[in-house]
């Protein structure tokens, strides 16, 4: 029954708080899910769900230039804005401005002129690493945008050149309305509801009652609490797009010693830790940090699958490192002190907290003082800040399009998140490299940093993070799959192409 | 007979809150007295006429509004509250209720070393001394109350500690506050007896509050009545109560049941006593008994009548025995 | 003629021990004769009042006796073994209550006249209007002005309050009023007045009165016949005039020479000496025995009946064996 | 049978008192015995199977990491109970400490500590103390808490206890203890103070049960500290891990369970000694009771100084 | 609270005013005692979410991490000012929606959930005290007051969690969460109502049960002394109908002190809501207040902070002056 499924609008569950603010400023960190993707479109992705193919959304095709500082964009001469007017190289060429204008653009962007199918942009330097952020530019209408600021407009009436246009919002919901008139295709679902559920709890319960058709959230044991429950029609499917460490504060002694961080590396036992609250949703991660899975091409053989737990040569490490294991085992150092460890992670997040705790528990069996130490995020990145921990186990780094992104930001001495305050002029130049290799040049470039992180374990790889994605099959089919990842079922969080591509590619049931 | 006590003029004037927040109220209003050694001076009049409020203001409980204390011809009335100390020695009170003034939690023992330690006549053994007290006011054997607590007694009992407190601290003057007004009529009379004793043996001066004027006559010298804060008559207690002059003593005399006079009695005219704030400063302005009075003249409103003595010693104040 | 009469009435406090308040008391109250008991503080007078109106609460339970109301026309009621729903009509209709202290006993939070109101309707078929017109008549009867109707207890003097309290209980016209000490938190005047007042309406209504106090003088101007309670017993019960002038029980003696007179010759008040019994420990004999100056050995063993002699009657061996030597 | 539990206030204290000294002991020894006799660890991974149920190695089951919950509810007690007497003491000491001082004290002093009290009563307790720990950030362990937990929790202590204060200041016996020449210190403490006693119980005995479940609400939050075993992680773990919805309720119900009872025993005592301290059942009638005869005005007055 | 009844009105609403302003004065201090960075908060939460672009990192230091340059003086007064012109800044975890229209979006929710609550608790457990007290020592007496015990001793959340576990889930006969069923605007439309009042059920039926027996035990204490008033004896006397004694005798009188304590329990309610709002995923103060703290936005926090000191101190005021008109002893002579 088509006509009764199709009506039925499709719910989503977006929200980890208990309400919603109207804001649907494009530009606003607090902006509204669906407001990119379902209302306002982005020039293009990469599917990081499978292999990073390009995904079109206003711009067809791309080609580099003047190696990598200048890249030429096909927009879809289809496209149309919802009051019907055209969405033009203007639009594109205003929106790079505004966001100049306003500081508001991260991209090295020097001067954004008109081609005959597009645009062309030009870069300060090689811009190759930054084309993912390129594409999830969002682009706005220069006739209303003109006035408009970007930090506090809330944009309450929002119109874009999306697939939906709103429905309303209330506290707890925003609803999204399909486009008869869409530039690109038919809309398959004519109603869109993203709603809110503070509570994993609650949002299990709701799953399983088929209220919410689909979620992306760290519900607990969640292949016998949703999926077993119907397993024709709940379905769950993980994707890994970024890696979590452990990080060991390299400023603090005796961390900073090479024995000590691969004994603890070797000692790891990577499955149980992933199987400790959601088994199924994390794997154990190789060496080099990328997941083996979708990165296998990149990994030479030998380092792609993660290290098995080996307490003798765990032990053996630890002892290079002074520490030795006495009566009691106890891991005792030269100085005589056990080996204390303080895992530091977010006590509000029951994943983090029981992933944690099983890693400590393995370090306490191989003789190490370790202990969790959960406190509210805002102490974590608090503390973060100060690197006044330990070790942290907690933050994740995504992969992108290519291994830089992933690197740069867990070793450079330039980016904030290199907590544990790796500082090494080899790293430095291979991240420079890396940064400037154009893409057939970039899986011999990313080898170096590979190499730093087998050797130097600057941070221990644990595991992949994957973000569960559940939804049912009851009322629409047609989901990515792992059998088929057209795109990350993801309702705008991350991209707003593979959201429309997801929200496109949905039949009835 | 020696002046041991005397209070010239008091005054006390109180804040009022609530509905009637900024004005005054005077509880009791220039009021003079003597007690000598020996003698039992009586104090009735009704509920709130200020009986007790001059009781606390003699015993230094409070401060006078105005006026002066002596005690043995010293001025007390403003001593400050460390110093009354001293004056507590000296002038006792025995609170109107003896159910309330014995605090549950302590036994008789503790309520009555207190004043002996403070007072400093107990230097050697306080048990003896405590035994000594209780076999004074008629608690014996001693032994045997020494430990209980106060709802282990029975309301003479009681009302016999309390006056043993007051007479621990050996003081000079005694002032029973409706002393026996909570005991039965059986008990009541020991009590007094009592009080007698002690006056007649140790040369005490009493004060007598009470609202119950027989017994006032039966056991005390000399007889003073008050009326909304004022003082309206005075005298030697047979002379009161047999020949009173003032309107308002003589509706006490004839409204306090007596068998003995039943069938001469004529039938009291309904006052509408309302609860309504009376104006009392209005009243003070004149006799404040004005209002009630059935031989009221334009004068009694609106000044306050002069004090009238005769040779016996008794006075009155009111318009109509203005010579 | 007998309005009310009570048989052995036995009130006892449920308590561990059981305390016996009210132990086999009988007397009868006439029409229009107003009634004293007298007794000293847990003598047993307020339960009794309440065991006669049937409005004692637990631990009190009556233990034996008959109370019985006899109107006027129709058949004597049985008070103790009544229905509930019948002791409701009874109530305020035939059979009035005035409590000690009206502050107490008037509802803090209604007007007086809706209090006067609540009784008059439950009882008559009557408009809330009429209810407060007869209300204020009744106020006006105690020298109340009628507009105090609309009043609260708390904007009433307590000699008002005291007296809205007695016309309170007229509000149905009954035929027995009883007074558990209606007067003693007010002052010696305002009591003064409240009595006369009171003897002057039950002249013009001639009900009788059941009046409890502890104040032998006031009674004795007051009530016709007077009942003495010593522990829980009647030890006494005499013409107001015998018990003043000529008491028989050594009990009464002592409390009548206890009172100081104001207009008398000064006499010598003896008073009586040692402590009320404590009920839980009643002696096996008499109870005033340790206390008693006439005191005889057999006082400590057996327990004296009421003897009825020239219409008084006492409890005590002496006259028992005056009776026996006649 | 809860009749008869119910009839005398002897027997409510009793109950009341075996149950909270149980607890008391539990929290001291539990742990110990815990580890020592049963060989179990409230944070031992992998203790058993996951989530299972009650078994005679498991008496109260597992969560879902397979640690053993009767361990962690034996080693919880500990935290809770201990932050309920720290906290409940603070309480109580700043409840007595105000409330007397505000009721003795006539005059300015007293007047602003009362209004101060009055203040803290109406500003809403638990949202403060989110405040406070939401800014403290679970620093300083279950101290800390405590400490916040007591610091925001007395006005209505004090509130009772000024009242009292209030009306046993004006009491024939403290005027009494002053004629009979005692120090204003002396009379306060000897003459006042005691008979607070009951209400000072009681208001012990609520804050520490207020607190008990002050921080459990915290941990519940995870405004507390997490790290703690404590019966309001315990529940933090259990709703976080949806143990209702595996049907794990041994894992659920003893934390809740838990501060039920303590509250139960501390109402038990509580009711208990409110019947045990009302006069009309202790003292014997033998004299005559006061017949107040009422004031002629009903209007509070003071003093004028002279 | 004792203390103001019957006090003038000027100086009832002088106390208040003091009252509200320390609670504007403490939620100044607090947050300038504590140290506190809600930009990492933010790009934390981000993170959790999603890759965090570079640009929208540097966003968000701009816009939230901007150090306080100011006297406290100076940042006292315009904060002061900011209040009476109902300005709290903008929330953060919102931004750039203001902390007055968040605040403004849950106030309602709060207010219809536990306005209704308390209401029901207080005539339930007051209607059971009255029961329980009337004849003291009974079944119903005890057996109540050992229950009520214990039901004011439960955690309310782990009520709530128990209620939403059993009734929603397993039954199905509430809504598991939220204010209203998704798709409705609200407004005053049946619809909306009634699904309103149907999310309300089972978070207004955690508050009730965990409060109602507070009054339960509170009532049964006042009418177990009232019932031996020489009143309520006197209405006996009097012949009244049972039920005319009960409620309009004792009951009437009994209820004085609750009537006042139930402004001094409005702030405990709404404290004790707060945890059930987040078990519910209520959209009320609670949430919100709950969300704020995550995410250590100060702004929201103070806001909501005032806005819920604010109103127990409004209802506060309410019922005191109400009192006045309930018990005729405190009011003034005419
Ligand atoms: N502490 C006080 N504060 C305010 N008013 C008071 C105080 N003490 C007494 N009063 C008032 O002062 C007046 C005199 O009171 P006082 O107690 O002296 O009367 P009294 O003659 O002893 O009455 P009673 O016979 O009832 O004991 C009364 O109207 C009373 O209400
Ligand atoms: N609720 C009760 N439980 C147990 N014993 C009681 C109770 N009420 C009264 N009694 C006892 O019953 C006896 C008679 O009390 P009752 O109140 O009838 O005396 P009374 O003569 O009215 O005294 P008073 O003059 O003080 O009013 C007393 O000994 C008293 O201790
Ligand atoms: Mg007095
Ligand atoms: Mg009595």
């Amino acid at each position: 029954s088509g006509g009764a499924a199709s009506s039925r609008p499709l719910t989503v569950a977006a929200y980890s708080q208990p309400t919603l603010q109207p804001n649907f400023n494009p530009f606003s960190v607090n902006a509204l899910r669906g407001t990119i993707g379902l209302i306002y479109e982005q020039l293009f992705d990469f599917n990081t769900a499978h292999t990073s193919e390009f995904m079109p959304s206003l711009v067809t095709k791309y080609s580099w230039g003047t190696g990598g500082k200048a890249i030429d964009l096909a927009l879809d001469n289809r496209a149309k804005w919802a009051d019907g007017s055209a969405l033009t190289a203007d639009d594109v060429i205003f929106t790079f401005g505004y966001l100049k204008q306003h500081d508001l653009l991260a991209l090295p962007v020097d001067q954004v002129t008109k081609t005959a199918d597009g645009v062309h942009l030009t870069f300060t330097k090689p811009a190759y690493a930054a084309i993912q952020d390129l594409g999830r530019t969002v682009i706005v209408p220069k006739k209303v945008w003109a006035g408009k600021d970007p930090d506090t407009d809330t944009n309450v009436q929002p119109m874009g050149s999306g697939p939906y246009s709103l429905g309303q919002v209330t506290g707890q919901q925003a609803t999204f309305k399909a486009r008869a008139d869409y530039w690109k295709q038919q809309v398959p679902v004519p109603q869109i509801t993203y709603v809110t559920t503070s509570s994993t709890n609650l949002l299990t319960q709701q799953l399983v009652r088929h209220e919410i058709d689909l979620a992306y959230a760290g519900i607990p044991d969640v292949k016998n609490q949703f999926v077993q429950r119907a397993p024709a029609q709940n379905h769950l499917w993980p994707i890994y797009a970024s890696m979590k460490p452990l990080m060991l504060n390299l400023k603090r002694k005796p961390f900073d010693n090479v024995h000590v961080r691969k004994g603890i590396a070797l000692a790891l036992d990577r499955q149980a830790v992933t199987d400790a609250y959601n088994p199924g949703v994390y794997q154990p991660v190789g060496p080099t940090g990328l997941y083996q899975g979708t990165w296998s091409s990149w990994i030479a053989p030998a380092d792609r699958d993660p290290l098995k737990p080996d307490q003798a040569a765990a032990l053996a490490e630890l002892a290079r490192a002074g520490y030795k294991q006495q009566a009691g085992g106890k891991l005792i150092g030269a100085d005589g002190k056990q080996l204390k460890l303080r895992i530091l992670t977010v006590s509000a997040f029951a994943d983090g907290m029981a992933y944690t705790q099983e890693l400590a528990g393995q370090l306490a069996a191989l003789g190490i003082d370790a202990a969790v130490n959960g406190v509210p995020s805002a102490a974590y990145t608090g503390d973060e800040d100060k690197r006044d921990f330990d070790a942290i186990y907690g933050d994740a780094f995504t992969f992108g399009t290519n291994p830089y992104t992933f690197y740069n930001k867990m070793l450079s001495k330039k980016s904030k998140t290199n907590v544990v305050g790796w500082d090494d002029p080899a790293t430095e130049s291979a991240l420079g490299a890396l940064a400037q290799a154009a893409p057939e040049a970039q899986l011999a470039a990313s080898k170096p940093l590979q190499q730093i992180m087998l050797t130097q374990l600057p941070v221990i790889p644990v595991a992949v993070k994957g973000t569960p994605y559940m939804y049912n099959t009851e009322h629409w089919t047609g989901w990515p799959s792992a059998d088929d990842p057209y795109t990350t079922p993801d309702p705008g969080a991350i991209s707003g192409v593979f959201a429309a591509k997801l929200f496109l590619s949905l039949k009835p049931a | 007979m020696t002046v041991l006590l005397e209070a010239v003029e008091v005054t006390k004037r109180m804040a009022l809150h609530g509905r009637q927040h900024g004005q005054w109220f005077t509880a009791v209003d220039s009021a003079s007295m003597t007690l000598e050694s020996g003698k039992v001076v009586a104090l009735v009049g009704e509920s709130g006429s200020g009986k007790s409020t001059l009781a606390r203001l003699l015993t230094l409980g409070d401060e006078p509004s105005g006026g002066t204390i002596r005690l043995a011809g010293k001025d007390v009335s403003h001593k400050r509250r460390t110093d009354r100390q001293a004056h507590f020695g000296q002038v006792q009170l025995i609170m109107q209720d003896p159910f309330a003034s014995l605090n549950q939690l302590h036994r008789v023992r503790y309520i009555l070393s207190r004043p002996l330690r403070n007072f400093g006549t107990a230097d050697g053994d306080l048990t003896a001394k405590v035994i000594e007290l209780l076999e004074r006011v008629n608690l014996t054997p001693g032994e045997q109350y020494i430990d209980k607590y106060p709802h282990e007694l029975s309301g003479g009992q009681r009302q016999r500690v309390a006056i043993a407190r007051a007479l621990a601290a050996d003081p000079v003057v005694l002032i029973g506050d409706e002393p026996v007004s909570m005991l039965d009529v059986s008990i009541r009379l020991d009590v007094l007896r009592l009080f007698a004793d002690l006056c007649a043996r140790d040369g005490l001066a009493m004060l007598y509050i009470t609202h119950d004027i027989a017994s006032a006559r039966y056991f005390a010298d000399e007889i003073n009545v008050i009326y909304a804060a004022r003082m309206v008559e005075g005298g030697p207690a047979e002379e009161v109560t047999q020949r009173p002059r003032h309107p308002y003593t003589q509706l006490l005399l004839e409204s306090s049941p007596d068998p003995d006079r039943s069938s001469q009695r004529r039938t009291l005219p309904m006052a509408d006593g309302s609860n309504e704030p009376i104006d009392r400063e209005q009243e003070l302005a004149g006799c404040p008994f004005a209002a009630r009075c059935p031989h009221a003249m334009p004068i009694c409103t609106q000044k306050p009548p002069p004090t009238t003595t005769s040779t016996n010693g008794h006075w009155t104040r009111c318009w109509l025995h203005e010579e | 003629m007998t309005l009310l009469e009570v048989r052995d009435l036995i009130v006892e406090y449920g308590t561990d021990p059981a305390v016996r308040a009210v132990d086999k008391v009988s007397f009868d109250v006439g029409r229009g004769e107003i009634f004293g008991v007298l007794g000293e503080s847990g003598s047993g007078k307020t339960t009794l009042m309440t065991a006669i109106t049937r409005l004692q609460r637990p631990p009190a339970r009556i233990a034996g006796g008959t109370v019985t109301y006899r109107p006027s026309e129709g058949e004597p009621v049985e008070l103790v073994g009544c229905t509930p729903r019948r002791l409701r009509e009874l109530r305020w209709e035939r059979v009035a209550v005035v409590f000690q202290s009206a502050m107490s006993s008037l509802n803090p939070v209604m007007r007086v006249g809706t209090q006067f109101a609540d009784a008059i309707r439950a009882h008559r078929a009557v408009k809330r209007s009429e209810a407060w017109d007869r209300a204020a008549e009744l106020l006006e009867l105690v020298g109340i002005p009628r507009d105090r109707v609309r009043s609260y207890p708390h904007e009433l003097s307590g000699g008002m309050r005291q007296r809205a309290a007695i016309a309170l209980s007229l509000a149905c016209q009954p035929d027995l009023v009883v007074m558990d000490e209606p007067t003693t938190a007010v002052d010696v005047v305002m009591q003064r007045q409240i009595l006369d007042n009171l003897k002057e309406l039950q002249a013009t209504f001639g009900f009788s009165v059941l009046f409890v106090t502890h104040d032998l003088s006031l009674l004795v101007e007051l009530a016709d016949r007077i009942m003495v309670m010593y522990a829980g017993r009647a030890v006494e019960i005499a013409s107001a005039e015998d018990i003043y002038r000529d008491p028989q029980h050594p009990y009464t003696q002592g409390l009548r020479d206890s009172f100081p007179s104001l207009h008398g010759p000064r006499r010598e008040l003896r008073g009586i000496g040692g402590t009320p019994p404590d009920l839980r420990r009643l002696p096996t004999g008499c109870a005033f025995e340790p206390r008693c100056p006439q005191r005889v050995d057999d006082c400590r063993e057996s327990l004296p009946l009421l003897i009825e002699r020239d219409r008084t009657q006492a409890a005590c061996l002496l006259l028992d064996r005056q009776e026996v030597a006649r | 049978m809860i009749r008869r539990l119910w009839a005398g206030g002897d027997r409510k204290v009793t109950v009341g008192l075996a149950v909270l000294a149980l607890m008391l002991l539990i929290a001291l020894v539990g742990p110990v015995v815990v580890g020592a006799w049963l060989g179990q660890s409230p944070t031992k991974l992998h203790a058993g199977p996951p989530l299972a149920g009650p078994s005679g190695e498991h008496w109260l089951g597992t969560t879902s990491s397979g640690v053993d919950v009767f361990a962690q509810f034996i080693t919880g007690t500990r935290v809770s109970v201990f932050v309920g007497l720290v906290g409940g003491t603070i309480s109580t000491f700043l409840a007595v400490v105000f409330g007397l001082v505000s009721g003795y004290h006539t005059g300015k002093a007293g007047a602003a500590l009362t209004g101060f009290v009055n203040i803290f009563l109406v500003i809403p307790g638990l949202p403060l103390l989110l405040l406070i720990a939401s800014y403290t950030r679970g620093r300083g362990g279950w101290a800390a808490v405590a400490l916040i937990i007591g610091l925001t929790s007395w006005a209505g202590g004090a509130r009772v206890k000024r009242a009292q204060t209030l009306s046993l200041r004006n009491r024939d016996f403290v005027a009494a203890a002053r004629y009979s020449g005692d120090k204003q210190s002396r009379v306060l403490f000897m003459e006042v103070v005691p008979h607070l006693a009951p209400v000072i119980a009681s208001t012990f005995l609520f804050a520490v049960v207020g607190s008990i479940a002050a921080e459990a609400g915290l941990d519940f939050i995870g405004a507390g500290n997490t790290n703690t075993v404590s019966w309001g992680t315990m529940l933090y773990w259990a709703q976080s891990q949806g143990a209702l919805q595996s049907g794990a309720w041994w894992w659920f119900l003893p934390p809740g369970l838990g501060i039920a009872l303590v509250g139960t025993a501390a109402g038990l005592v509580n009711f208990g000694i409110d019947e045990l301290s009302d006069p009309r059942r202790r003292t014997l009638r033998t004299g005559r009771r006061p017949k107040q005869r009422p004031k002629r005005r009903k209007v509070r007055r003071t003093e004028v100084a002279a | 609270m004792r203390r103001l009844r019957g006090a003038p009105f000027v100086q009832r609403i002088g106390f208040y005013l003091i009252a509200a302003w320390s609670a504007v004065t403490i939620n100044f201090v607090l947050p300038r005692l504590m140290p506190g960075d809600p930009a990492s908060a933010i790009l934390f939460k981000m993170s959790e979410l999603g890759p965090v672009s570079e640009q929208q990192e540097e966003l968000v230091h701009r816009l939230f991490g901007g150090a306080r340059g100011q006297s406290w003086w100076h940042e006292y007064v315009s904060y002061l000012n900011g209040i009476i012109h109902v300005d709290f800044g903008r929330s953060i975890s919102f931004y750039p929606a203001t902390v007055s229209s968040v605040v403004k979006s849950g106030f309602l929710w709060t207010l219809l959930l536990v306005g209704s609550a308390t209401v029901i608790a207080f005539v339930i457990g007051t209607s059971l005290g009255i029961v329980a007290g009337w004849r003291p020592g009974r079944a119903v007496d005890s057996v109540g007051s050992l229950v009520s015990i214990f039901l004011h001793s439960v955690p309310y959340f782990w009520v709530a969690l128990i209620l939403a576990y059993v009734f929603s889930f397993t039954l199905g006969w509430f809504p598991l969460s939220g204010g209203a069923d998704l798709g409705l605007v609200p407004g005053f439309t049946p619809e909306f109502l009634n699904s309103a009042v149907r999310h309300a059920m089972l978070p207004a039926a955690t508050i009730v049960l965990t409060s109602v027996s507070g009054w339960m035990i509170h009532m049964r204490n006042m009418m177990a002394s009232v019932v031996n008033e020489d009143y309520v004896l006197l209405a006996q006397a009097k012949g009244l109908p049972g039920h005319r004694v009960v409620f309009s005798y004792a009951a009437r009188n009994a209820v004085l002190p609750s009537i006042s304590g139930f402004a001094v329990s409005i702030g405990m309610v709404v404290g004790g809501s707060l945890l059930t709002e987040m078990v519910f995923n209520y959209p009320g103060l609670g949430s919100l207040l709950n969300q704020a703290i995550v995410n250590v936005d100060y702004p929201l926090m103070q806001g909501l902070f005032l806005i819920i000191s604010l109103t127990v101190l409004a209802a506060n005021f309410v019922v005191d002056s109400l009192y006045v008109l309930i018990d005729p002893r405190t009011r003034e002579a005419s």
